[in-house]
């Protein structure tokens, strides 16, 4: 175990004792784990495991869902996120959200990048710009988009709207990026290139992903949490899990033998 | 295994005896009943403007588009124009009414509101929905006015006011329950995407929903300039019938639809020139009204183009 | 179904009555009473359409009766020949009652209560006072508030305008400004609430609203008179502004269906305007008159 | 490949910092935050005010009506007959007015709005003749009522010469609601699955016995829950009864549809207009109104149960 | 090849040069294959190959579709199926047709099993009773439902459901019985007795039966034709198809290399 890091500058978050029930179907069950900076934590388990559940618990996303009710902390750099003082608003700004779908609003491409800055407060039109820039340079898709950032965002194609989400989340600056299944809707060149820059990424964010592929997860991430049923199986770095996994049913899943 | 076969035999000759008549006759009857609202259409065109032509062909159109409207005097004259400022100002006043509140009702109802509130307050709105318009020309009249007039001491008995606001409130349902269907169709994970970007709720609903149903909350609007310019018994009891070109909306004014009832329950002898001009309001009522439809019809298909 | 039966004495069937709307509440009245106290089986349906309108329908033979609250014009009997009838011959004119044109004012108006019938015939007509119609109370006497005038009336369809136009004004046009409506209820509402406002109708509309408006009291030569049951009367105070109101029969129709011949008969009988005039509103006609029109009725069949 | 993603890499690494430099910390703007929580909270309230006007609207409404109506709503008020004398006054000739009314409109709409549903769902081949009948129907639902009332005088009234009876009335009701009934039994035929129409025509079932035997039964709820809602829009309209020329005054109660009638609504109308001649007119009318609203919320609410009950079979 | 029994009265179809057109896309590529009497013949295939589109052109059930066109011709005891003269009707109470989602009609049991014979104009109260029973029992049904034949069809199981469905193809005494992956909604025990039933059946009835299982076609069927991309590659006993095919993409499906 990992104990020794605990309290640590390099602790991004800290799960502790996590239950989670939608009205009286609990979907997480005690969940212990910790996140740290600059890694890549890959999440992965059969449908329905609680994996959505989880990560967007970790931006009190969930909350959208009335039926939902938890117990337990998640500590975001030392602070409980269900404490009454903490701003969702706050916390979504730090911790960015990339979802299955790609998800740009309705409008050009670059009133998608600056939707974060905007609503932030940002009105500085060359800062604007500059954020849009670098965001989506950051993103790998300035080339591809930098003549046409005033077409409608729908335009693009769904792998240049993925990251066009990445650029829209990077816009904020946030600290932490959650990934639910960003690849699933995309095809395999398009998925490289996300898996790339997710790579990229990692030296300036903590990078937390969903994903179905076991590959994907042995590719691109440094630790990786096995979900089963509403539980945490088995936490630990990737090597160690795809080569030597300490539980049976993690290996059995690793193998493809259900799920 | 005899009776097997005895039971094919028997459905056997049963199809082969069979006439298809009403298998053949059905579909034909059928089309026939759809075209009764086909019949209804064609109906209204002809009688409003065989009548209407009759009209048009006595009074000159300089007439026509004057503020001069005495269809019964001594000297006729048969001015649009009270009736077209008549028209436009109730439903100006009711827009004013219908607009903010069904809109914001609207974004209340599917942007904040809880399931829990949402089952109990969009019946309610439904009731409101419901209601004959008689009651809401009741209310006007009996009450919205006298209140009306306390507060504004120069307000008349009868006005556009009372009508026009009253009409807002009868409208505020329809308004509220399409804008609400039209925000509920922006899918759910573009509001999460914004959300997830740290927005709050207001922020999402105004940078992103609206924007992006847009063009669904402009039909309902259209939609509801429609019923406003269409509604009859509430402008009927409560605006009176003063012919006066005004825009006070303080004072007595008719609208195209009251100018009907008062004319066919006064005088609907036909022959007359002030009968004709009946149909040709209706004209210009119905070509108002239609083509305010084809307008929504237009826009709101453009919305559902959008994702 | 309009065919009345004649079962001994239970008659049934429609009678149609569309016309003046000043005429209406008395026309109702004895319509109800009529039905409740002795034909339950016959259909009378009162309209108010106006005088005007009312012989718009009754012409083409779409009504029995036609109420009025003025006599029927040359041009009218004109269209009666036109479609066949004669006056007199087909059409059986009645007259029903007097009925005092009455000048209402609002409740606060405190100057306005008494005036001369040339200051109500001048303020009335177009141009009098102002090129522009917008005529001031002061304008009628200087003392009288610097205010403008809301003239109110009837509209073109009804017999009280035509009276007001072509009796009281002697047709010339009346102010341009003048606010005309359809229902009479319209009128009473708008002058009880507007001070500056000032109408004209019948007498009945006035006396049910007593609590709402003011009655001017009009000089016309020897001293200001209040319209009243007692000084309405061709020969009484108020006969300036006193007017008969009428209702026209169809005789043909009161020949084929006994159920209009009966009501008409009704109509004119003690039970009928005799009694109820007063309660309306109207001042009735001497005994003699009724009794005219009865052996009249009597004589047909 | 590797040498390009290099390239980005440490391109978005120099180009973070400098963003870092110019951004300002969210941290120390939690103050704006914090503002625009505020905001969307007051916001928020200021949206339920609007649901609620309209609440209030409702209440103040019903209450205005039912607090006129008392005294005057009474078993004599409803098997009365017309009288132009308040106390006297009772509504049996307009309830059966209405009752005649609805027994045209219910028969007529059904036939025609249904059978137009099912031409349109099961027969009509897609194409301009069904665009058409769709466009009109869904165009003749937003014609304003007074316009059907001027059609019912000129066609019903005159031209057939029914004037202003129960059969004119109810005719020009029944086209009037007609898109109503036509739009919900479309639905309802819509939402039969398609594989109960395959089950049936695989047992060799014309397309008639498909619509009579499958179809209709399943669809019959969405049908009715459809049919009783035209009928609640068909009795409390009034325009077009006012446009035919209903009488003022009419006491007798109708025996058949060629009889001239009074209706709920229309008897609504003329008291309103006469209050100011007889102030006792208003509490009829309210009278009139809560027995309107009553009828009107029985009907919805048997639309509502119908809905509920029939929902979701499959 | 099996020409020797042509023109047989073993052979119930004779399927020659079909080939069918949705709008311009072909689905059938000139079918030639006979169907024998009082055997089950199994219709395999990956998906979209056209075997739900050949199976409904048996009954002429794909005649609802508007824009099919067919040319070929399929003898059904050497009548052509498409000739003027046939009657859907006939043909459809002669050939049974049973579909991959159960779809009883919300009645009850009992006028689910009479509603052919009712439409068909047998209206005998009595008869219809004896029709129902000896339906259901062929169907290995009435024993489950005797005591409440009145009951809505909705509330029986999947399994029972699609039993009822079979009882009421039978209730008109069909010769032939078309059936479309019947037991793809059902659980493998419902599935068990549903291929029991149809072992039964086969005295009696003329089955051809779509279905996605290998396993299954090699436990019910007598023949087996396998169809790739609108064409039929290879049809056989089904002893020869499973043990040796002729064919190699036959063989590739067959081991699972593809579909
Ligand atoms: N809104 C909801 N209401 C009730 N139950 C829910 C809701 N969302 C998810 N669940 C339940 O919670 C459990 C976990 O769901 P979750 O979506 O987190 O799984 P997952 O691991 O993301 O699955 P997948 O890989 O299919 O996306 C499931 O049993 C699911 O049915
Ligand atoms: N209604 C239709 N209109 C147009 N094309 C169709 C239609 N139905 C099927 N097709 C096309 O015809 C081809 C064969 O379809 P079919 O449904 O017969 O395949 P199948 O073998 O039954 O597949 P599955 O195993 O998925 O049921 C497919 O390419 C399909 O896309
Ligand atoms: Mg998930
Ligand atoms: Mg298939
Ligand atoms: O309604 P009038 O009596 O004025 O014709």
């Amino acid at each position: 175990m990992t104990n020794a890091i605990s309290n640590n500058d390099d602790i991004v978050y800290d799960v502790r004792n996590l239950n989670l029930w939608y009205g009286d179907d609990q979907a997480l069950k005690n969940i212990n784990l910790e996140i740290e900076k600059n890694k890549v934590t890959a999440i992965i388990g059969p449908s329905g495991c609680g994996k959505s559940t989880f990560i967007k618990t970790m931006n009190r996303m969930i909350e959208n869902i009335p039926i939902v009710r938890t117990t337990g902390e998640i500590l975001y750099h030392g602070q409980n996120i269900f404490d009454k003082s903490v701003r969702v608003e706050e916390l979504r700004t730090k911790v960015g959200m990339v979802f299955q779908k790609p998800n740009p609003f309705p409008k050009s491409i670059f009133e998608n990048v600056v939707y974060g800055p905007r609503i932030h407060g940002i009105k500085d039109k060359a800062l604007l710009m500059e954020i849009a820039e670098t965001s989506l340079k950051s993103a790998a898709l300035w080339d591809e988009v930098k003549d046409r950032l005033s077409d409608n965002a729908y335009g693009l194609s769904g792998g240049q709207q993925q990251r066009l989400c990445i650029a829209r989340c990077l816009a904020v600056q946030p600290d932490v990026i959650l990934m639910d299944e960003p690849t699933s809707a995309l095809d395999p060149i398009a998925t490289f290139k996300i898996e790339e820059l997710i790579d990229s990424l990692k030296r300036d964010y903590t990078i937390s992903i969903v994903t179905h592929s076991m590959q994907q997860a042995a590719r691109i991430s440094d630790k990786t949490a096995f979900f089963l049923m509403g539980e945490l199986i088995e936490f630990d770095r990737t090597s160690v899990i795809f080569a030597n996994p300490a539980d049976k049913r993690t290996e059995d899943y690793i193998t493809g033998r259900f799920g | 295994m005899d009776s097997r076969t005895k039971i094919r035999q028997m459905i056997q000759e049963n199809i082969a005896n069979k006439k298809n008549t009403t298998d053949k006759i059905m579909p034909r009857f059928f089309f026939l009943m759809a075209f009764v609202s086909v019949a209804t259409t064609f109906g209204i065109i002809v009688t409003l403007v065989t009548d209407a032509y009759k009209f048009f062909s006595v009074v000159p159109l300089s007439e026509v588009f004057s503020t001069r409207l005495a269809p019964l005097n001594a000297n006729p004259s048969f001015g649009i124009l009270p009736l077209i400022t008549g028209t436009v100002m109730t439903t100006l006043i009711a827009m004013m009414v219908a607009v903010p509140v069904g809109l914001t009702a609207a974004i209340f109802l599917s942007q904040f509101a809880s399931d829990k509130m949402r089952k109990i307050l969009k019946p309610i709105m439904e009731v409101l929905a419901g209601i004959p318009t008689i009651v809401y020309g009741f209310f006007a009249y009996s009450f919205v006015t006298p209140i009306l007039m306390r507060i504004i001491p120069s307000l008349g008995a009868k006005n556009a006011l009372s009508p026009g606001i009253v009409m807002g409130i009868m409208i505020i349902p329809l308004v509220a329950s399409l804008s609400e269907d039209a925000m509920n169709s922006v899918p759910e994970i573009m509001r999460e995407g914004a959300l997830g970007l740290g927005s709050t709720r207001l922020e999402v609903t105004f940078k992103v929903v609206i924007p992006a149903a847009i063009s669904g909350i402009m039909a309902s609007i259209v939609l509801a300039v429609s019923r406003a310019v269409g509604e009859t018994m509430i402008v009927t009891i409560a605006s009176g019938s003063s012919k006066a070109f005004t825009l006070d909306i303080t004072q007595s004014m008719q609208t195209m639809t009251a100018y009907i009832v008062e004319f066919t329950s006064g005088d609907a002898a036909s022959g007359t020139t002030g009968y004709y001009s009946l149909y040709a309001v209706g004209l210009l009522l119905f070509a108002f009204t239609m083509g305010i439809n084809l307008i929504a019809q237009h826009i709101s298909k453009k919305y559902r183009e959008e994702y | 179904d309009d065919d009345g039966q004649d079962q001994g004495d239970q008659l049934s069937g429609a009678v149609i009555i569309d016309g003046s709307g000043t005429v209406y509440p008395l026309m109702a009245h004895i319509a109800e009473n009529y039905m409740t106290n002795e034909q339950s089986g016959v259909s009378v349906q009162v309209g108010r359409a106006g005088s005007s309108a009312g012989f718009k329908k009754f012409i083409p033979g779409e009504t029995d009766f036609s109420d009025a609250s003025r006599i029927i014009k040359d041009t009218e009997i004109e269209e009666l020949k036109a479609n066949g009838m004669e006056m007199g011959e087909n059409v059986m004119e009645i007259k029903l009652a007097y009925d005092g044109l009455t000048m209402v004012i609002n409740k606060d108006n405190d100057w306005a209560t008494e005036m001369t019938e040339e200051e109500i015939v001048n303020m009335y007509i177009s141009g009098a006072h102002k090129e522009d119609d917008k005529v001031l109370w002061s304008d009628i006497r200087s003392e009288w508030p610097a205010e403008e005038i809301k003239f109110y009336g009837p509209n073109e369809n009804h017999g009280t305008y035509e009276f007001f136009y072509e009796v009281i004004l002697d047709k010339q046009d009346l102010v341009s400004t003048v606010n005309l409506q359809q229902e009479y209820s319209t009128l009473v509402d708008l002058v009880s609430q507007d001070k500056n406002a000032i109408a004209f109708f019948g007498f009945g509309y006035y006396v049910t609203n007593t609590d709402k408006l003011t009655a001017v009291k009009v000089d016309f030569g020897n001293g200001p008179v209040e319209p009243k049951l007692e000084t309405i009367g061709e020969d009484l105070d108020y006969a300036g502004f006193t007017r008969l109101v009428y209702t026209y029969l169809n005789l043909d129709f009161a020949k084929e269906k006994p159920q209009v011949l009966d009501f008409a008969k009704y109509v004119v009988s003690a039970e009928g305007a005799a009694k109820l005039a007063g309660d309306n509103g109207f001042a009735p006609l001497p005994e003699s008159v009724y009794a005219e029109y009865l052996s009249t009725l009597e004589s047909i069949n | 490949m590797s040498r390009e993603t290099n390239y980005i890499r440490k391109d978005s690494r120099m180009m973070m910092k400098d963003i870092n430099q110019k951004l300002p910390d969210f941290k120390v703007n939690s103050a704006r935050i914090s503002r625009r929580v505020k905001l969307n909270n007051l916001l928020k309230h200021i949206f339920s005010l609007s649901t609620l006007f309209a609440i209030m609207v409702l209440v103040i409404l019903l209450y205005r009506i039912g607090a006129d109506s008392i005294g005057w709503l009474n078993t004599g008020f409803l098997t009365r007959n017309l009288s132009i004398f308040p106390e006297k006054a009772g509504i049996y000739g307009a309830i059966i007015g209405s009752v005649l009314l609805m027994l045209i409109v219910i028969p007529i709409t059904t036939v025609l709005g249904v059978s137009t549903a099912i031409y349109l769902e099961e027969y009509a081949t897609k194409g301009k003749i069904q665009d058409f009948i769709k466009i009109n129907i869904s165009n003749l639902a937003s014609v304003p009522s007074v316009i059907f009332g001027l059609l019912g005088l000129a066609v019903f009234g005159r031209m057939l010469n029914l004037g202003s009876s129960i059969l004119a009335g109810g005719l020009t009701m029944s086209l009037l609601v007609l898109p109503i009934v036509v739009v919900a039994s479309q639905e309802a035929i819509r939402a039969v699955p398609g594989f109960l129409r395959e089950a049936s025509y695989a047992m060799g079932a014309d397309r008639w016995t498909t619509v009579r035997k499958i179809v209709l039964p399943v669809a019959l709820p969405g049908i009715l829950t459809g049919s009783i809602l035209a009928m609640s829009r068909a009795i409390g309209e009034t325009a077009p009864l006012v446009v035919l020329g209903i009488p003022t005054l009419i006491l007798k109660i109708p025996s058949s549809i060629m009889d001239d009638f009074t209706a709920l609504p229309i008897q609504i109308y003329y008291w309103t207009l006469d209050t100011v001649l007889t102030p006792e007119y208003a509490n009829l009318a309210a009278a009139t109104i809560v027995v309107l609203l009553v009828v009107l919320f029985i009907m919805n609410s048997v639309a509502i149960i119908i809905r509920n009950k029939f929902q979701k079979r499959f």
